[in-house]
């Protein structure tokens, strides 16, 4: 079975964010995306739903040459000012060109 | 019958005792909560039959009757917007984008507190009127808009965003069910009504239950923001009492010129003196990343929603009389 | 009353305003949607309300009055998927696995067409049978099985799933709550219903009510397959249209030979021409992977159901008065 | 009625019936489930309804009314876990874990067995006291820390947890709405009840019909646990029989000692002969994590729970009968 | 601390899929799987749920001998005509043998 | 883009465990954590919900030198006697030091 090695870039996210996130990730070269919801704690608690916590966990396969302009566009317009936390993990996927 | 009677019916009828039940959870450290799609659930039925009810009224009053009190409604949208803005930037030294984005807030309405006024207003026989619903509607966007606007204005705040968050406030879940309510409400008339009423009248048995469970969830989130009220600081509590008290006597002193009966014009005061926490909290968050949510959130949930259900109403209700002469 | 009052007076019923309403959401492109949770556990109610009144009735009807509409309805299971597929194939040029995908919807049912065309009814005077529910409980499957059945024998579809998937549409929630509700409803008697009435009664506001929230949603989810409108042609646009006419000619005149009154032939000619969107979507899926879902749910949510309950429904009723002379 | 009859009269009605279609459903294998959300949310509203009503009857009732009763009710809680515990350690010969573990939800109560108890004794025309659902929260937490108590006492158990899980009980979803409704409906009065009577009156249509609702998904629940009735052993499936009839009568005893009513001493009996099964579980598998959850769960939702709403209440009543001669 | 490495293969698939696959999954050798609700979007939208964009997410962990396998399934079983996408990484854990 | 290597442990477990694992989790250094609901099969069907299969996925990113204790900590203390699994990855992280 014939693989190829992509990235898989995870990013938790405040649910606000998620339209405005999937939308620049497609802008940036992603052919699709997973989101699941999730909730969770970290360093800045601040969330603006009345569900405290609540958070989205999108999951975008991208070439490798993609992920830095994702990492730096997150590290820009969100970390400073909202709770987001991203990472990066190396995937073995079938029809590599699909993801790219 | 007096103040202090009407206070104490106030405090011990279910909106308040519910509320209240949901805090003591939290504060006893419950893990008690509504789970989340009952709540939305649950928002999405009083909303819709608040709709569908103001609907159904709607088609019998006259243009001329909702005029006045319509026009001093989207006035009241303007008015609490800037002022909030202009209170928290001047006298509180508050930064911009907490100033706007707190303003959002108090510039839209918190639609059970509408409720809540409007079952005060029944309880002591001063009814509203029918058409308040419509009021209700045209209030919920108004000073959003507005005070988002001033945001975008004053900060060099990334407006990728704030064009769509616009459109996600006229398009979201409370225009939907509200705005679609009243036109399905004023369509299909009487006979229609009465087929579902027991079900959607707001006066009835299953929409003051399903607001009694609905409340209480609301206790439960206060509850859990009561740590917060620590980190916002002496001045936004008193903020937090003391802005609903003046746009609520500015309302109720609106709604009396604009003709509203007692009842109504305690309504219209009530829905100044409220701030928003389901439209207005995503919106200020994406436009304004920069406005603390503890701020905003603890302000209109833990301090002004209690406030205005356990004593502003019944004042706003005195203010109201006193006005009626 | 005239054919134009009853039309107007239908599409200004609660049903159709509500179904308008979300499509309108959708349209203007809102994120309003009631909670996943919530749309089941209403269609679980509302399922669990027809059999169980079904029930009721069940246990006074006579054998003798439900053999031949049974028998009716039980043709009509057999009929209409193969009428479906054949003009689908044969007229419509579509392909195998599309043709008996399709087939596999409109040889089924709508419980809220079905629900529509009671009210319907008994709005304009003229109560359907009380074993209704049975019937509707007979046309659920048969059609699934009779499609899918062709699809596997006209394709050489991986049978692996076949025999799995029959099993799941006849377990599925719809035959659980409908036929389970009925066995309960008979057993249960009188004493029992009246306790529960005001809950489930099909014809009261809790039901209504309820109801109107579930369209408003099918009314969202219908929006958001009118882009797909122009991917599906005009020959689908067409037969979404005129088959369940001819469908629904074929019920109102089997149910008038089975000795139906005028209302239970223009349900039961209404459940004929409706196309199922619960039961059949996901049994198609796995037997039927090459049948294209665009096709299949566009025809039978977006062009199917709103011709139904707009139009489809007083168009077969007034056949039924025809037929009855 | 005679005892057949009181019998048949009993199997018939909703909650016997609609809990056989949930366990059927599971038979036939169907994928049949309500959602989880509304699972949640149906318990949350028969709890808060049962402590509402509770607190409006409270209001009336006289301490003096009410103290004996609750003795015998803490009594009871007192008891039931031990016997428990005892009979399966030295009898059936299970390990500390197992035996604390099971002792733990027999020592508690089940919500639902109380309601059919309730509507049981109603149906017989001998109603319970007005005050029964204080009793009910009273017995809701002192078996499970007794038992816990024993299970921490007896096994050198990690209880790094123990102290933690106690909490969680007494704040736990049914503590809240028991006690909270309670009080809310105590403070509230007449007045406010019946502004929301049709909604939360546990002898109503639309509690009942939740109630079905709620035991449907009981009824799956349950039949997917049949499967382990094999794993538990003949001991297991005889006691979860046997130990009932025996809390149930020493129940029944002591509310009639107490000054029942022959309704109250049922309902009474009923409760101590039922099983938790939400409060427990996940405080024994905290704190007792060597008790194998088949036991405990199988026990109280397989066996004893359908047994008391089948066959237990009736017998309970005539034990009733017969002690008030 | 002994760990072992192994393969979590990662798919993502429309929910009518989640018993079939599961079920297949077993067959071919995973000893159990976990199954989170997710939503998604991609090159192919269609969906038979009237949920759009619905999807399940189904986790497994397994010996790298039997990754081909499963990759080859579901490549010939249901890329062409599911929306269904997979993915491997390797993970250490602890108690290896539980897993093959 | 500067990234620092971290390891994300995941722990599938029972619903119950929730409260009790992130809390020792934060004790063993962890920063933040986030929970998904999922479902699942395993080699043990046993559960203390009446909802069977119902799992909760903890996903924490750590410092590698705090996964040892970790693992030991879930082999020691639920393993054998709760519905548990755990595994470990590398991940790529921006903001290392926010994690440890
Ligand atoms: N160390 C961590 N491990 C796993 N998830 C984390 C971690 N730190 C933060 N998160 C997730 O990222 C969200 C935002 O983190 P923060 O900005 O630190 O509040 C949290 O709600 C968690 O869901
Ligand atoms: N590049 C991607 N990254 C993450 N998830 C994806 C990606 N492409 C597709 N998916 C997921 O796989 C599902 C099916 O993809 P597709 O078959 O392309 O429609 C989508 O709904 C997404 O949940
Ligand atoms: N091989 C596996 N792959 C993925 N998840 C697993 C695997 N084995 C177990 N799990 C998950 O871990 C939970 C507990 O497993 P167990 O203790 O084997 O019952 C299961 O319910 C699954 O969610
Ligand atoms: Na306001
Ligand atoms: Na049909
Ligand atoms: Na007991």
């Amino acid at each position: 079975m014939h693989t190829t090695t992509l990235n898989l870039v995870t990013i938790i996210a405040e649910p606000v964010l998620e339209e405005m996130l999937t939308r620049e990730l497609r802008q940036m070269g992603a052919r699709g995306f997973t989101v699941t919801e999730s909730r969770g704690e970290g360093s800045r608690g601040i969330r603006a739903s009345d569900v405290p916590g609540q958070n989205i966990r999108i999951e975008v396969i991208v070439a490798p040459a993609v992920v830095p302009a994702i990492l730096a566009h997150v590290s820009t317009h969100y970390f400073p000012q909202y709770a987001v936390i991203a990472f990066v993990q190396a995937v073995e996927v079938v029809r590599g060109e699909k993801y790219i | 019958m007096g103040l202090s009677e009407i206070l104490r019916a106030n405090l011990l009828s279910p909106i308040p005792l519910a509320f209240a039940l949901g805090v003591v959870a939290k504060l006893v450290r419950s893990e008690f909560t509504l789970p989340r799609d009952i709540y939305t659930g649950l928002s999405i039925y009083l909303l819709f039959s608040l709709g569908l009810k103001g609907g159904v009224e709607l088609a019998h009053a006259s243009p001329a009757s909702i005029a006045w009190p319509a026009a001093a409604t989207l006035l009241l949208g303007c008015i609490t917007p800037i002022t909030t803005y202009l209170v928290l930037r001047r006298l509180g030294r508050f930064g911009v984008a907490d100033s706007a984005g707190i303003a959002a807030h108090y510039g839209s309405v918190s639609a059970v507190t509408y409720i809540a006024a409007m079952s005060f207003t029944k309880a002591v026989g001063a009814d509203a009127e029918g058409f308040m619903p419509t009021l209700l509607a045209l209030l919920e966007s108004p000073g959003i808009h507005i005070a988002l606007a001033i945001g975008a204005v004053k900060t060099a705040s990334p407006d990728r965003a704030v064009g769509h968050v616009l459109h996600e406030v006229l398009t979201g879940r409370t225009m939907v069910l509200l705005v679609g309510g009243l036109v399905i409400g004023a369509l299909m008339g009487e006979k229609g009504w009465t087929a579902i009423e027991t079900f959607y009248d707001p006066k009835g048995a299953v929409f003051k239950g399903a607001l009694t469970l609905f409340i209480l969830e609301m206790g439960v989130v206060a509850g859990s923001r009561l740590g917060d009220l620590r980190k916002v600081g002496p001045f936004l509590l008193g903020f937090g009492i003391i802005m609903p008290i003046l746009h609520g006597a500015l309302g109720v002193w609106l709604g009396h010129l604009a003709g509203l009966s007692v009842g109504g014009a305690t309504v219209l005061g009530a829905m100044a003196a409220s701030a928003s926490y389901i439209a207005a909290p995503p919106a200020v968050r994406i436009t304004l990343p920069d406005a603390n949510p503890t701020y905003y959130l603890t302000a209109a949930l833990a301090i002004t929603f209690p406030f205005n259900i356990l004593l502003g109403i019944p004042l706003y209700y005195e203010m109201a009389r006193w006005l009626a002469g």
